[in-house]
């Protein structure tokens, strides 16, 4: 923690910070009703995204999951945007088109949220060719969850981005749930990165609500793809404390109360503000500043969102295919 | 809403219908068993199998891995071994990630193999939009299943068909594919306590009438009932028909309907362009042309993915409302 | 059988006029890449890409693992993110093993991103029945891509809409699904040196005729103009449509024709329930219903997996003679 | 070697001549014309199948490839149905309809060749999950290819394995080549087995072309599985003497002739042959007369199948569903 610049630090926090006021008031939004659809919110896994996230740039390009709010936040998603999406509106990231699974940066890198588990590594690896055969050496972050471990489509894009060398870092978010199944009853291993050997690529296992941890073991995948050396899987084992689809989380079939307490004693915020407090680099009143800001810009982006008008219906029949006079061009 | 052919049924819900059929089936038959993702210990994201795994243990109420081609060959395994098995797929947008098992392994072994497997194969699935759950939790993609040969397919309207199609689709040799639409779990009607099959394959003339057929499958049943009903305000006395069984599909009783009434328009939740409607509109101009005293008309899903916003939504769904302005339009039409 | 548009034309086969398109647009644009599997290396299993490796290296033509979820996820990031991607999937019944990347990802990613996604991407992929390849080999699956919005579908019916159709594929800026029919790969016919497009969604009338019009898919296409000889003899005077592309789908052009004719039929090799043919069928009724003298006919596969056996899998093709029968039978059955 | 009867030793050396006198058999036909369609020989890998089957049941099951005879032969196939089948004719063993990709014999437990690589694997879990719950100690042996070990397919199902200790044995026949592209183009590691850990299962390397090692080897998975001890990984290294489809393989553009006649140096028959010779169990003459008796059985095989009927053409539309009574029945 020394060797890391006093900035890093507060950004790390600051991220993680966002990421939990964002996605807390989202749950009582959702509760209340003001946000259709489905919400699977990041709660407790922040630290991997914000430790992922910093050692990001703009053309970096990640691909999400069904819990994606984190990582657009992390990766500097607008809030406003994002909100605006939850809410269905015409200013939204996606125009109200994509909602929470969908939610979008082209610009930031950010190729979207996905409904499908699995579906991020096929389309992470295309990114990571990409950025090779551009003659970049930007890199490409696949989230990924523990459940989602278990599909082909990761196994596919695992075995090519071997191969080819891609610049791509598989950022596996173990939760130790596929909605309501037990890791150990979903797959018979206990670490996932034990996968990697299988694709010829390190693996390596990370507490995941350290998200010093999470910044240093992500700081070498990255540069190690950045230098053009390959892939690498990251496994942090975290925890989500809500449920799988909105806030509750507690009283729940699958798990018992005792455990999410239990992670909840090593909140990855909390930790962080313990540490940042024992260099001298944020007092407990600095910490509650960083939380206030954060509300207040959480809030700011929802009254956005709520005054923001809803799409035209005629809106319906656009954006299905690019019309622009699209013969002759490169891209 | 349907006919009561049994003596003792109560108003239940068609979720409860569904798990109802399930729990029956499978006190009878030993060899079934049911596998999916959070189907055991949860219930189902929709509550279908709820109470499964207490009655018949962990060997017959099987949770799965995030693995659908995985899954969708445990059945076909299974049911080429001599089991029953129900395979249940969440959402029918997930069919993207085991068509291959579906459709070039389930749909046509029996065949590839000269007729000698039998592969008892209950696929269960939720289709539909409406719940702003978007483009890849919202399509209903029957058409695709309907044009493999080797499968079945069944889209029941309501807890009545729900629970009589699905013990036909479980006792049947074939594989099947039951799609429900997840919009109208919650409709309730009256459902007879004990097993009973609804043959499959066989089309239900659900109201009868005299100049206009509607031709509906899933949900839009319930909405074409609801036209039928503004529509008699303007003087005409539209008949309903429920195909029930999308693959066979029964021409005979579709095709009597509309020589009967001499206009008929399709309604199905999919999209329009290549959906199962256009088939079995081509098969009515076909077997009733000289009867036709319109142009068949169709109404569907408009030609976009499913969008979030319920602004949106609410304009891309087809309702009954929708359906009485097409039969407007195309009797506004006649010449 | 094509016009000739262009002065400096040779006659080559199908299979060289798809090649010599991937060479020219790959000497055009630095963005497009080709990847497949044994598509570097052996220059494809069907000879598609020979030649490509040699000349532009192994960056921009690249061999894959098998593992077509990743190579069309390969294909989307890489479209997402600048390059102009052709994917190649061998046999279009590969298509299973990567629907979801088809139909849940590419299709519908502009949409749920609000517009902001451009996805340049080709697939090119082969179809169709007649080689003994049973099956899984065999099937023509353009039905479930024209279901989907987002998707282009196109189908040359020989050498010169190959070239054509392939350089507008991939210069467009949507995702377009490629279908080339295997049987008609060592077709020959004049094609232009140079690059040419033949713009996408635009219907080609290839044979002029007063009272019927075929209106048919890839290699149907050159089987309908067999048919419509057979069928002057009888002193039928048959006009052959040929869509080129099936989605969008030229209804103007075809339903003009029909107007014209007042007859129609469509023949294609896919299983004709549920095929293209039905919504095409469905849409000619809507249009010209008062203009049509007899109900629209359909000529497709019969409803079953395709057969290994030659004798019978010649029994299950559809072909010139089977056109002609059915459009015989259909005028036999006017009133 | 000592340790293995003198019948099992002869049965494994007599199912090898068979496959490899069927299969070349087989390669001249279809240069003549008389086979239609694709046929892709299993020359070279015969100790695969012969050394892994003779330990299996009638009632145990295999999930098969392309490649798919020399399983069929060795699970104790008909050789005149197989032929028959191979010329499209009534009298196959899936009447004409199925071909080369599709050889099938459900009465041995054969569930088919198949023409999607990667399909076996999920099919392989359902039949072991079937035996599993019917309370058998049947197993289910799934072949698949090297290339077929990228397939996401086999991902889901070798998870599933594991998590359900389901009595199968993934026998991956690593011959180097995925149609004409090499293993080292297609994949980052040397040994496909190094995955099974990421499983949760054993993953073991053996010389495919040592009759031996593999039954061995295999009795060993085989064993376990039986016992309830779950699945195994089993890798054999061998070589397809013959092209991808039909027979040149040598002269071609994608491996050198050298490789090729290297390989065959260690050809399986042959060193069983020498081994067999050395423990005075067969003499030259010996298997001669077992290639001749072998090459007579095939003979008979397509003589039977060249005066077998053509399917009827209206049995196109027979064998689609099956129509009898359904209802009401367990099967
Ligand atoms: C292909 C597919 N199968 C199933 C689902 C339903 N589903 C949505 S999220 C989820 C659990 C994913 O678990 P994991 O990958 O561990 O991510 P987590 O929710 O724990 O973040 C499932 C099964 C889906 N969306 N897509
Ligand atoms: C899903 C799918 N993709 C591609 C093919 C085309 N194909 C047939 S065999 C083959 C190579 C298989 O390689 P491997 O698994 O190593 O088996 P081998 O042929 O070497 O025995 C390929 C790519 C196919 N049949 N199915
Ligand atoms: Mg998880
Ligand atoms: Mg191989």
């Amino acid at each position: 923690m020394t060797d890391i610049a006093a900035d890093v630090l507060l950004d790390i926090h600051n991220r993680m910070v966002r990421i939990r006021t964002f996605e807390e008031e989202a749950g009582k939004l959702m509760e209340s009703g003001k946000i259709p659809g489905a919400l699977h919110l990041y709660v407790g896994e922040e630290a991997v995204a914000a430790g992922v996230m910093v050692h990001l740039r703009d053309s970096d390009q990640i691909t999400s999951t069904h819990r994606g709010h984190g990582h657009l936040v992390a990766k500097g998603g607008d809030l406003q945007k994002m909100y605006a999406e939850l809410f269905g509106r015409a200013t939204g990231y996606c125009k109200g088109k994509g909602g929470s699974m969908h939610i979008s940066d082209l610009d930031l890198g950010m190729l979207g949220a996905n409904g499908i588990v699995g579906a991020g590594p096929p389309i992470a690896i295309g990114a990571a060719f990409s950025n090779k055969y551009r003659g970049t050496d930007d890199v490409t972050c696949c989230f990924f969850g523990d459940g989602a471990s278990n599909e082909g489509t990761f196994h596919e894009a695992a075995n090519m981005a071997a191969l080819y060398k891609l610049p791509v870092i598989f950022v596996c978010e173990n939760n130790g749930f596929g909605e309501f199944t037990r890791q150990e009853r979903h797959q018979a291993i206990h670490d996932i990165a034990d996968r990697a050997a299988g694709y010829g690529m390190p693996g390596i296992v990370v507490d995941g609500m350290d998200a010093l941890a999470v910044y240093e073991s992500a700081g070498e995948a990255i540069a190690r793809a950045r230098r053009g050396d390959g892939p690498t899987f990251l496994e942090y084992k975290t925890y989500r404390y809500f449920d799988h689809v909105g806030v509750r989380g507690m009283g729940v079939i699958y798990r018992e109360d005792s455990e999410v307490l239990e992670w909840r004693q090593r909140d990855p915020i909390a930790l962080m503000e313990a540490r940042l407090a024992e260099q001298g680099l944020l007092s407990a009143d600095g910490a509650a500043q960083v939380h206030e800001a954060a509300l207040a810009e959480v809030r700011e982006a929802i009254a956005f969102a709520e005054a923001s008008p809803f799409p035209e219906p005629s809106a319906l029949m656009e954006d299905i295919y690019t019309t622009a006079a699209g013969a002759g061009g490169a891209a | 809403m349907t006919t009561m052919e049994a003596p003792a049924t109560r108003e239940i819900p068609y979720v409860s219908a569904v798990a109802e059929a399930f729990a029956q089936l499978m006190r009878e038959d030993p060899t079934i068993f049911i596998a999916g993702e959070d189907v055991a210990l949860y219930g189902s994201v929709f509550g279908v199998s709820r109470g499964l795994l207490n009655e018949f243990g962990p060997q017959r109420v099987v949770d799965t891995p995030i693995a659908e081609s995985g899954i969708m060959g445990l059945g076909l395994g299974a049911a080429a071994t001599g089991l029953r098995p129900i395979i249940d797929i969440m959402f029918m947008d997930f069919m993207g990630v085991c068509m291959d098992e579906v459709v070039n392994q389930i749909a046509k072994m029996k065949y590839m193999f000269g007729g000698k497997a039998k592969l008892p194969l209950t696929i269960h699935t939720m289709a539909g939009a409406g719940t702003s759950m978007a483009a890849q939790h919202s399509q209903s993609l029957e058409a695709w299943f309907c044009h493999v040969p080797g499968l079945k397919v069944v889209m029941p309207s309501g807890p009545y068909e729900a629970k009589g199609l699905m013990v036909a689709a479980v006792r049947d040799d074939n594989p099947v594919i039951v799609v429900n639409t997840k919009t109208i779990l919650g409709m309730k009607a009256h459902v007879p306590e004990e097993l009973y099959e609804i043959p499959l394959g066989k089309a239900h003339v659900i109201r009868e009438g005299t100049n206009f057929t509607i031709v509906a499958t899933g949900r839009m049943v319930s909405e074409s009932l609801k036209a039928a009903e503004l529509l008699s305000a303007d003087g005409l006395d539209v008949e309903v028909v429920d195909p029930r069984t999308l693959q066979p599909f029964d021409t005979e009783t579709v095709v009597a309907s509309v020589r009967k009434t001499h206009r008929a328009l399709i309604a199905h939740e999919a999209v329009r362009f290549g959906g199962i409607g256009a088939e079995f509109a081509a098969q009515i101009q076909e077997e009733a042309f000289d009867y036709l005293d319109a142009p068949v008309g169709r109404v569907g899903a408009p030609f976009t993915p499913v969008p979030f916003s319920p602004v949106l939504e609410k304009e891309y769904m087809p309702t009954a409302d929708k359906i009485a302005a097409e039969v407007r339009r195309i009797l506004g039409k006649q010449v």
